[in-house]
């Protein structure tokens, strides 16, 4: 099967006075049609840079980003803004991403008027109420501003925005940390028929291992702006290999008091390295059990351990 | 539990499916217009500001027609009249009727100003505006081009703006006069609305639209330009009596309106001329009439920025 | 008197900084009024306001009248200590008339022989006709016999200046510290746009006659502020009024106020190339109309008087009588005559009072108050009157010159201040070739009738031709004149020997503060 | 057990140009020393707005105290002055915000702001200053804090911008921290370093925590207590252990059920509630849950039902505790 | 940073450039000239003597390349209005001046304006908030003209021990400031207030106060820094224009400063004058808005002015 998506060793760097702060350092996946990848990883490690720059929201500081075949970062602004109704982004903070002078319906509305989807404001308006249905708000909200909403509710309304236009990929940066489960529950329920229906593919941030585990089909795993682990859900969650990644599902709360109150985690020790102008090396040796020399040395390849099972660590066939 | 109900077999039997969902209370649904003038209501002091300018537009509109004087007609027997029964705003320093030029003055007073400033935010926004959100090497060719318009001297380009339209017969037209007042003022607007833009495009919904798709000129004008009203709507509203007073100025260059012809400008002028011999109504007359039209202007100007901010919405 | 210790020092305000306190460079009121009091020419004016010798002591005039034989002073001598001589005469005017200099009033020297020509790059400097034969000797000769040249050498491009000084330095009229001058009083300090003092120069020949210690000038140009400073008791005598102080003043009777004589005439060209202006009733109409009495009464206010010709009061003719009287009253005021007139006038132009309306006629005025308020006046005495309608534009002082140049105006206001007194000094306006005749009035008769009274001395003569050439151009009436200026000034009580001679500000060398 | 914070029958609403909506509506609970008191429920419920009416930071206008006292130990908060107020936050209560990114001021530096209330309150010198936020930042696991104090917020990812607000809240060891979803943005492991500390500096400073989250695996881990809000109002509270195991409102129980479970199968849907709670501009006159309530009764929509106490330490509110309900159920009549 | 700074610098040379010259061909393209003199004319050989003594005899390119030459080592040339002062001394001399009652102006102006702008939002719809509002109202209808000469009435001749007009002693320097600062104090304060209540109503607001340091902590450290922006846009235009002069003022109160040239010298068409002026003022006003988009970067580090970043 072709890739819908294929990221080619994207980097982004920020000039942050004392150096380059290298956010997003190579990396490279595929993800393919009607599937969803999700990106974990921890706080600051580059995910939602990573998200950003792949879409153009920042111009990437080098690689390459295939969408059906064309490279975007190729394309001219006219050309990509015309895109970019291809593939619409979640963001991270449902506030600050909502113009704070636009009544809700305008902000869903505002992707089908971008892209003259209506010529008629009845239908628009009919389309917006649709939206606002699907992600449970009504009708009533529609001429309500962003700050007069809850958390959650403004996570919806930028969840409806991203489904104005029918993409066929979208990227969520954490769209459901802000949610309570419940509703969690239901938007996940949600992306899913829609995806089964309008056949979507999706780049799945989040915290919520569970919940990535739950509607993801293959998984990566970052670390610094670095991937060091791709496997589909299930083996990644019942196969980590890389050190990391074991820490991390360790880590995963459990919402029951008492085997929550009794597990075992595995506790990372050591400081996470600066990601401003980072030696060339494996960017977990400070805090891995099981570093060696040559993690000092060299930045470790992602290489297929198993089928279809990529792991970025020079002991990862030991482990 | 509750003894303040009279429970019954019925009342813990499963709900219905009517019953549900049934009366769901629907807010009122005011549109976000109709709420913004509800709430301009509201404010006394933005009110009594429109209601000011109405009136003002009004009397200059009829005001010079009531005292039966005209505007140009000189009484050289009653010079430096004070204001009287007959001549309620007193006459100057040729007999004229200072009721009638006043009211006159402000209607081309108000005119002026209000276009000048129209046009100085105008072209401020659209300048700033595109300065702002284009990349750093147009924006900065931009701002260079608006340094040098700053910078040429101004009456200069004045006086050859005068010479070059003489054509236009006595008095060069109002067009000439507005296009010198804004040849140079929407700089300080464009600044301004640069800053803001620098500022704003940086947010995250500037970022969310750009994610959709939307062009430049979109954001700028959806997202950025009305979360930046607030300091473009006061300086709009300060910019209005710089031009009005900017129109006396002209007039010595040759620009503006001719005598006989008034303006609030001019009057202030000439009431200047009788201070220093303690005539002091020839210049408060028309210096109160602009401090009304600029309260006016600026309680209004607040008073429409805070309605039109949905965050304070009470 | 000195020896009460109190030094006496006039205050006052000069309205602008001078370009220059070095003669030959200054340009207008604001430099002479203070050259006049650190300088002095060969005449000079006296506490009488009399024209006397000054560093001359004697003068002999050829029987021809071309050639001037002054004698100077022994006594006297530059701020510095160095003597005046007939030398210094002759090389600063000389120096005034080198091209290189470029000075303004060169032509105010044009009368000596062979100045215009040296002026002009077409002669030598040694051509010129003026030569110092010994130290106290000083020979000038005329191109043509000028009745008011004794005068001349007390304008201010006639002083002179210290060759050594300026040879050795020619900054030095550019700080107080290098000023050198011969008059009564020497420069003390210049703070530029600030302030300029004076200090009574005890090396000055007649220093005795001069009771002040020194005169202090601020640089203000706004005339309320000085006012107000007046006012405020900050100034012994003030000069530039607002005009509505003047009238108040004049209402009051106020003793502080004194309206000088003045040599000047306020009048508008009318523009004789523009139909139907060309017509010389038309014109006489426009005049006609015109109620100049209450011009001067309820708009000027400050004491002008009337226009009844071209040539103001203030200068005598052969008699030592006012020349103006013994010409009469030229302009008259009438306005059914002129409504007649403007009738008669357009239908032989084949115009009617529509059509002038529909015309869209301006008078054309540079930016200032006083202008402006006599415009409006005029413009609604002719609607009153005459029942035309003339708009009104103002422009910049030099955009309206060019335009009077290009011939681009309709009615333009225009005005001339004598620079000696003598009715040649405004009635030259309107020589054929003249560089100010700005409605290019171009009479042969008049010509000769001015070529006459400039080649004698015979007043009789002269007069005699210059009235006729008043007549004859009221009779054509190039120009409408208005009214004649004046100079009001206020004197603070006590201040006193303050004497004006028309064609100067005040005179405050020899005032006296008594209070 | 000794109460460090009691709210009784609280009640706030906010002035909208709708009319008033009831945010929160007659809610009282306790906060004990030393003790962690989950506050859980849908978003929208009025957590949020019940934090900030104990901080005192809720907008007036348009928001208002209805009615209720807050007493923090033994004083009524609502009753301060702001000077007085000044005086408890930051030093007594401490509050971390829910929304990281528009918490921080975005023109001052991260060192700065941390450590800005203990400079004022606590008359630190610059050095000492930087010390205490270069420890801070360690404490909540920013790397390079060195560096990192002289950064300005945006050049932090979300979850390290919710650690700065995190050291902000703790670096002057209140008495009662308040934290808003403290972790919601988080990666799991960093979330369980925070979980520690914080239990760390309760066991050291013996701190009272309310803790709003959406995470149950969270609640299981840290609270003593769980509060059940829905629509404004309290509908269950017990000790973690009874709401976990023992669920008695219908809400409660479909909330545990919503959560993905790690072994569950990818096919299978995940259970939520379908619907949205009511608005809150004109709340029902019963339970508000009535709308979505599986076993909803006829009484329900009328009558809002009261405490029923299982244990000492475990109420709900729900008809179903009402003894006719279970022989309605049953079929038998009382 | 530097470099774009040094990159803005060079590019400044430019911008005079382009100013220059087109100052030169408007000066030349209106009519008059340096000689005209409104009280006495001259007759057309002085005319040529002093147009070949100022080398206006010399074709335009010829003049346009000498004056190039000349502002590259720094020299205005000579004014053709004053015979005591070149142009490099008349600013040297006006300029100290100005800029003294300038930046006194712009003190009151920092001072006041921010605060009352802060106060009104902080008040909002209170008498704090119409008493702020008053104050810029009357600074902004009453032009400075008026305001000028109202002071002097009713203040310069009541109070003895403030001087009518004149330049010389602190004193002097009272009034012009104040009426100099109007203007931009109520336009400060006008803008202030808006931006204020934009930024109170931010969550870090609430972040800073639940810090429980108090009120005027928080406006003073969060809050007003974050709605600086507006006033900060304005400043470049502002400072430059109050540094340089204002001649009304200076004519009004008799001060013997630069503003007075930017009107006289184009009366006069004093043309090196006209050119000395407009560069100097230039050179200026470049500076301030660098300096304003170097405070840009400083007060808001979210802002970019160069290609770095994104
Ligand atoms: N400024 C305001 N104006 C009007 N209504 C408001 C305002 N702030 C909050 N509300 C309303 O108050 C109710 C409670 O909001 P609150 O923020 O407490 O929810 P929450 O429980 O914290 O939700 P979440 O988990 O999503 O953060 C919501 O219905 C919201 O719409
Ligand atoms: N505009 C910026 N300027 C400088 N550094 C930045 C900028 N944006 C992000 N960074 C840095 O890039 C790194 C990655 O940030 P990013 O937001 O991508 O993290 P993330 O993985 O999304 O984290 P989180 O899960 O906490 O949101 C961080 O170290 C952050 O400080
Ligand atoms: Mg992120
Ligand atoms: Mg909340």
């Amino acid at each position: 099967m072709e890739p819908l998506v294929s990221v080619r060793n994207i980097k982004k760097y920020f000039d942050v006075g004392e150096g380059k702060l290298k956010a997003v350092d190579g990396i490279s996946f595929d993800i393919y049609p009607r599937e969803t990848f999700g990106l974990v990883g921890e706080s600051g490690c580059g995910k939602s840079t990573a998200a950003r720059t792949m879409i153009r929201l920042y111009e990437p500081t080098d690689g390459q980003m295939f969408f059906e075949g064309v490279n975007i970062y190729e394309l001219s602004r006219h050309e990509m803004q015309d895109m970019r109704r291809n593939f619409q982004m979640i963001f991270q903070d449902p506030y600050a991403s909502l113009n704070p002078r636009m009544t809700v319906e305008e902000i869903v509305a505002e992707p089908l008027k971008v892209h003259h989807m209506y010529d008629n404001s009845k239908k628009c308006h009919d389309r917006v109420i649709e939206l606002l249905e699907l992600v449970g708000l009504n009708e009533e909200h529609s001429l309500r501003f962003p700050h007069e909403f809850s958390g959650g509710q403004r996570q919806r309304i930028g969840i409806a925005r991203a489904l104005a236009l029918n993409p066929k990929f979208i990227i969520c940066d954490e769209p459901i940390s802000a949610l309570d489960v419940s509703i969690q529950a239901q938007v996940v329920n949600f992306l899913k028929r829609l995806q089964d229906e309008l056949g979507l593919t999706y780049l799945f941030i989040a915290h919520d291992l569970s919940m990535v585990r739950y509607i993801s089909d293959r998984v990566g795993v970052m670390y610094l702006g670095h991937l060091v682990e791709i496997a589909s859900s299930e083996e990644l969650y019942d196969n980590p290999i890389h050190p990391y990644t074991k820490a991390l599902l360790s880590a995963i709360p459990i919402p029951d008091p008492e085997i929550q109150r009794n597990r075992h985690r595995i506790i990372l020790e050591g400081d996470v390295p600066s990601p401003v102008d980072p030696e060339d090396n494996c960017r977990f040796v400070d805090r891995c059990p099981y570093a060696v020399k040559v993690c000092r040395k060299f930045s470790p390849k992602l290489e297929e351990i198993e089928k279809d099972h990529f792991v970025a660590c020079h002991k990862a066939k030991k482990i | 539990m509750r003894n303040d109900i009279v429970y019954t077999k019925e009342m813990f039997e499963k709900a219905p499916q009517e019953l549900r969902d049934s009366e769901k209370i629907k807010r009122p649904n005011i549109k976000y217009w109709a709420d913004v003038w509800r709430r301009l209501k509201q404010n006394k002091l933005a009110m009594t500001g429109l209601v000011l300018l109405i009136i003002l537009t009004i009397m200059s509109i009829v005001g010079p027609q009531i005292s039966g004087y005209k505007y140009y007609e000189q009484n050289l027997k009653k010079i430096n009249v004070k204001p009287n029964k007959e001549h309620w705003f007193g006459t100057d320093e040729l007999g004229r009727d200072l009721f009638s030029r006043t009211w006159l003055g402000t209607r081309y007073s108000l005119i002026i100003g209000i276009l000048a400033a129209l046009i100085d935010f105008g072209i401020g926004v659209l300048y700033g505006g595109i300065a702002g959100m284009a990349s750093p090497k147009v924006d900065s060719i931009m701002m260079r081009i608006a340094e040098v318009i700053y910078s040429i001297p101004y009456m200069l380009v004045v006086v050859l703006l005068s010479v070059v339209f003489s054509e236009a017969g006595a008095g060069t037209s109002m067009f000439v006069l507005i296009l010198a007042m804004t040849i140079t003022g929407w700089v300080p607007m464009a600044n301004l609305v640069r800053g803001q833009v620098l500022q704003l495009r940086e947010s995250e919904y500037s970022l969310a639209s750009e994610s959709i798709g939307a062009s430049k000129g979109w954001i700028l004008r959806k997202h950025i330009v009305p979360n930046t009203l607030g300091p473009i709507l006061v300086n709009l509203t300060l910019t209005i009596p710089v031009a009005i007073f900017s129109e006396a100025t002209l007039g010595f260059l040759g620009l503006g309106l001719q005598p006989p012809k008034p303006s609030l400008g001019t009057l202030a002028n000439d009431g200047l001329a009788v201070m220093p011999i303690g005539l002091f109504y020839q210049i408060l007359i028309p210096a109160v009439l602009i401090s009304i039209l600029m309260f006016s202007f600026n309680v209004l100007g607040d008073g429409l920025r805070d309605a039109l901010d949905p965050r304070l919405r009470k | 008197d000195g020896d009460t210790g109190v030094k006496k020092i006039l205050r006052s305000n000069n309205s602008s900084e001078p370009g220059s306190l070095d003669p030959p460079l200054a340009q207008g009121t604001h430099e002479s009024w203070i050259l006049e009091n650190i300088f002095e020419g060969l005449m000079t004016f006296d506490e009488k306001g009399e024209l006397v010798p000054g560093m001359a002591e004697d003068y002999e005039i050829s029987e021809d009248g071309l050639t001037y034989t002054f004698t100077l002073r022994d006594d006297i001598k530059w701020s510095n200590g160095d003597p005046v001589t007939a030398e210094d005469f002759e090389f600063s005017w000389k120096r005034a008339l080198d091209p290189e200099l470029a000075a303004d009033y060169a032509h105010i020297l044009y009368y000596i022989k062979g100045a215009e020509a040296y002026n002009t790059g077409e002669g030598s400097r040694d051509d010129v006709a003026v030569k110092a034969l010994d130290e106290k000797t000083l020979e000038v000769t005329l191109e043509s016999p000028t009745a008011y040249f004794l005068e001349l050498t007390a304008f201010y491009t006639y002083f002179p200046v210290n060759k050594k000084v300026v040879e050795s330095n020619p900054d030095w009229a550019k700080k107080s510290e290098t000023h050198v001058s011969n008059g009564p009083f020497k420069l003390v300090k210049w703070e530029h746009n600030a302030k300029i003092a004076m200090e009574k120069n005890d090396l000055y020949y007649n220093a005795d006659k001069i009771k002040l210690d020194g005169i202090e000038l601020d640089i203000i140009e706004d005339q309320n502020t000085a006012w107000q400073k007046y006012e405020g008791g900050e100034y012994d005598i003030l000069v530039d009024i607002p005009t509505s102080v003047v009238a108040q003043l004049q209402a009051e009777n106020d003793p502080q106020l004194h309206i000088g004589p003045q040599v000047g005439t306020y009048y508008y060209n009318v523009n004789p190339d523009v139909k139907p202006f060309n017509n010389v009733k038309v014109r006489k109409a426009l005049s006609m109309a015109l109620d100049r009495e209450t011009i001067v009464k309820d708009i000027t206010q400050g004491g002008q008087i009337a226009a009844e010709g071209v040539v103001p009061y203030g200068l005598k003719d052969e008699n030592g009588k006012e020349f103006r009287d013994s010409v009469g009253k030229l302009i008259e005021y009438d306005p059914e005559k002129a409504k007649e007139l403007l009738e008669e006038g357009l239908s032989e132009e084949g115009m009617t009072i529509e059509d002038f309306n529909n015309s869209n006629f301006v008078l054309l005025y540079n930016t200032s108050e006083s202008h402006k308020k006599i415009a409006q006046a005029v413009q609604e005495m002719w609607r009153t009157v005459l029942g035309i309608e003339i708009g009104l534009e103002n422009v910049e002082f030099q955009v309206k010159l060019d335009r009077e140049k290009a011939g681009d105006y309709d009615i333009s206001r225009g005005g001339w201040i004598g620079d000696f007194m003598d009715p040649m000094t405004i009635l030259e306006l309107w020589w054929s070739k003249s560089a100010f005749n700005d409605v290019n009035y171009n009479n042969p008769k008049y010509d000769a009738l001015l070529d006459e009274a400039k080649s004698t001395i015979d007043q009789k003569v002269r007069m005699e031709a210059m009235r006729k050439a008043e007549k004859m151009v009221m009779e054509d009436m190039p120009v409408i004149s208005v009214y004649f200026y004046t100079q009001p000034y206020v004197l603070r009580d006590g201040v006193k020997g303050v004497v004006k001679v028309p064609i100067r500000y005040p005179v405050i060398t020899y005032a006296d503060i008594t209070k | 057990m000794e109460k460090l914070l009691e709210v009784k029958n609280l009640a706030v609403s906010f002035q909208t140009f709708f009319g008033e909506v009831e945010a929160v509506r007659g809610v009282s609970f306790h906060v004990n020393k030393k003790e962690t008191v989950a506050l859980v429920g849908e978003s929208g419920c009025g957590k949020s707005v019940t934090a900030s009416s104990i901080m005192q930071l809720l907008p007036m206008p348009p928001a208002f105290y209805k009615n209720g006292q807050i007493l923090f130990e033994g004083e009524d908060i609502v009753k301060k002055s702001e000077k007085e107020m000044q005086q408890i936050r930051g030093n007594q209560i401490s509050m971390i915000f829910q929304d990281p990114m528009t918490s921080l001021n975005p023109t001052m530096k991260i060192g700065k702001q941390i450590v800005e209330g203990l400079v004022k309150n606590k008359k630190l010198s610059s050095s000492e200053a930087e010390k205490k936020a270069i420890e801070m930042l360690n404490l909540v696991s920013v790397p390079q804090p060195k560096k990192r104090i002289k950064q300005y917020p945006h050049e932090f990812s979300g979850g390290m911008r919710q650690r700065v607000m995190i050291a902000i809240a703790m670096v002057a060891n209140p008495k009662l921290l308040i934290a808003d979803e403290p972790t919601t943005a988080l990666d799991v492991t960093v979330q369980a370093q925070i979980l520690d500390l914080m239990k760390e500096i309760q066991n050291q400073f013996d701190t009272s925590i309310i803790l709003i989250t959406h995470d149950l695996g969270v609640v299981a881990d840290m609270s003593d207590r769980v509060i059940v809000m829905y629509a404004g109002q309290l509908m269950e509270e017990g000790t973690v252990y009874e709401i976990f195991k023992n669920p008695k409102h219908p809400y409660t129980r479909k909330l545990l059920g919503s959560v993905p479970r790690l072994d569950m199968d990818r096919s299978e849907i995940l259970h939520s509630i379908e619907g949205t709670p009511p608005d809150l501009y004109a709340p029902p006159k019963g339970c508000p849950f009535f709308d979505r309530c599986d076993e909803a009764m006829v009484i329900c929509k009328e009558y809002m039902p009261e405490r029923e106490y299982h244990t000492d330490t475990h109420y709900s509110c729900c008809w179903l505790n009402h003894p006719m309900a279970k022989s309605v159920a049953e079929g038998s009549v009382v | 940073m530097s470099k774009y700074i040094i990159k803005r610098l060079a590019m400044a040379i430019v911008t005079l450039w382009v100013i220059i010259t087109i100052t030169f061909i408007l000066m030349h393209s209106v009519p008059g000239d340096p000689f005209a003199n409104e009280n006495k004319r001259i007759p057309e050989a002085v005319y040529q003597n002093l147009l070949r003594k100022y080398g206006l005899d010399k074709p335009y390119s010829q003049q346009y390349l000498m004056y190039l030459k000349n502002i590259a080592r720094g020299d205005f040339g000579e004014s053709m209005k004053s015979n005591t002062e070149t142009v490099n001394e008349m600013i040297a001399r006006g300029f100290p001046v100005s800029a003294y009652l300038g930046a006194q102006a712009l003190f009151i102006a920092l001072i006041f304006g921010p605060a009352l702008g802060a106060i009104a939002a902080l008040y909002q719809n209170k008498l704090p908030d119409y008493i702020s509002m008053i104050i810029s109202i009357v600074g902004v209808s009453v032009p400075s003209f008026v305001m000028g000469t109202f002071l002097i009435q009713f203040i310069a001749r009541k109070i003895n021990w403030i001087p009518i007009g004149g330049w010389g002693e602190w004193r002097h320097t009272l009034l012009p400031s104040i009426a100099l600062a109007m203007m931009p104090l109520a336009q400060m304060a006008r803008l202030m207030r808006s931006s204020m209540l934009e930024v109170i109503g931010q969550d870090y607001i609430k972040t800073a106060k639940s810090k429980g340091i108090s009120k005027l902590s928080v406006i003073l450290k969060h809050a007003v820094r974050n709605a600086i922006l507006p006033i900060v846009s304005i400043l470049g235009t502002t400072i430059s224009n109050l540094l340089v002069g204002s001649f009304v003022i200076e004519k009004i109160f008799g001060i013997p400063g630069l503003g007075m040239f930017f009107t006289t010298s184009i009366y006069n068409r004093d043309y090196t004058l006209i050119m000395g002026i407009t560069v100097f003022y230039a050179i200026i006003l470049i500076v301030m808005l660098l300096f304003v988009d170097v405070a840009y970067t400083l007060i808001d580090p979210r802002i970019r002015l160069t290609e770095e970043g994104h």
